[in-house]
């Protein structure tokens, strides 16, 4: 699975890109984000601020009930601030 | 018409090339977004000195089809155009272009407003501006959220 | 700034001119207004060959400035602009162009929809089409009518 | 006064503009319009329709109370189609 971070989550956790194998329990975003956050101490702070974290699955915003499996591309950050 | 793109635009040739050659034009909306030099920093304003607009290459150029896809479905447009820049930019620069073509000037103007508050809320980009406090990734307005709603209530145009 | 001519202007070189130099403006909202080469007459299309736009210098002018005082009274603009053309036009050629620059989007992009509404019922404009029927005087739609009233509900700023 | 007529009022009146001297019983707009139907058969014609007939004195929107005299600019026309 890729994992990509941006603006402030890519910032906090260091690295914009991470090519991960996730436990067989993670099945969604919301499970995903839980395992995530065990990965060190940066990810967990970055990830505190759960209700700050959108994420979109396969490049399509996604839900916390949003199926994730291995051949994903998951990206995570803030809510946008473009236009 | 989407681009997403590092350099400059300029807003009257991009403008002029939406309706060149064309007599079935009635009017033409559009809506330059641009860098200001100060912001409201917790209250107090502060002299922004750069601004970096980080995106997702990718899914920004999807969900600006998409956007620009949705506009042309809620409104008979003659031709629409969306331009929005990343990387560094400076106090005054242009980041973003809409622009909307019709016969009629409210399906224009309308279309160009959902436009703009469409990518603010949906389109994949981050602002981080550069103050004499240091970088700051700027925060969504909830002010935002509401005008993005507007196009979602039972009675906008669907 | 307002201005009524005979001549053309180019949309990009007076947008830029508005927002030149200037480091304060968020947002800049236009409308054009063109020549299209049809019209519904009596529910059957007709093309125009040309159209002249009559109107009544001195009170034109008058009206031009108040309606752009209007704008500026309901928001908070950092710059606007009314051009508007009269005399004998082509499909395709440019009529009038309005725009307002804001540090607020909304502002500008509100302000902009309500120049071009009053401008519709307010300017004393009258356009006459030369179809292959003849040349006909347009007659004012009640849908502008509609579309200017909202400026003047309970709600809207003012 | 001068009173001046534009788009169909002036092609139908014949003229864009005249210099008249309204009798004595003309006050304000509506005994204006009365009295200039009464000067022509196109004038009789033009002010037929009299609910298409706008009129503004000094530049300024008037309505059929509105006070006329003779140093008054006075602009007949159909409802206004720019824009």
């Amino acid at each position: 699975m890729k994992v990509l971070y941006f603006a402030w989550l890519k910032t906090r956790i260091g690295t914009g890109e991470e090519d991960l194998t996730p436990p067989a329990g993670v099945a969604n975003v919301e499970q995903l984000l839980d395992w995530l956050a065990t990965r060190s101490p940066a990810h967990e702070d970055a990830l505190k601020a759960r209700k700050l974290v959108r994420v979109a699955v396969n490049q399509e915003f996604a839900g916390p009930d949003t199926a994730v499996s291995a051949n994903d591309e998951v990206a995570l950050f803030p809510p946008v601030t473009g236009g | 018409m989407i681009r997403v793109q590092r350099e400059d635009f300029d807003i009257g040739r991009e403008l002029k090339a939406l309706t060149a050659g064309r007599t079935d034009i009635g009017g033409l909306a559009s809506f330059a977004g641009l860098v200001r030099d100060f912001v409201d920093a917790g209250g107090k304003k502060a002299a922004i000195q750069t601004m970096t607009l980080e995106h997702y290459p990718g899914m920004t150029e999807k969900m600006l089809a998409e956007i620009e896809a949705e506009a042309n479905k809620r409104w008979p447009l003659q031709a629409s155009l969306i331009i929005h820049r990343f990387g560094p930019l400076a106090p005054g620069d242009n980041i973003v272009l809409v622009a909307c073509a019709a016969a009629h000037r409210e399906d224009a103007l309308q279309a160009c407003s959902f436009l703009i508050d469409w990518l603010k809320t949906k389109a994949p980009f981050w602002k981080c501006e550069e103050t004499e406090d240091g970088p700051q990734w700027v925060a969504a307005k909830a002010s935002d959220d509401d005008l993005a709603a507007r196009w979602d209530e039972p009675g906008a145009r669907k």
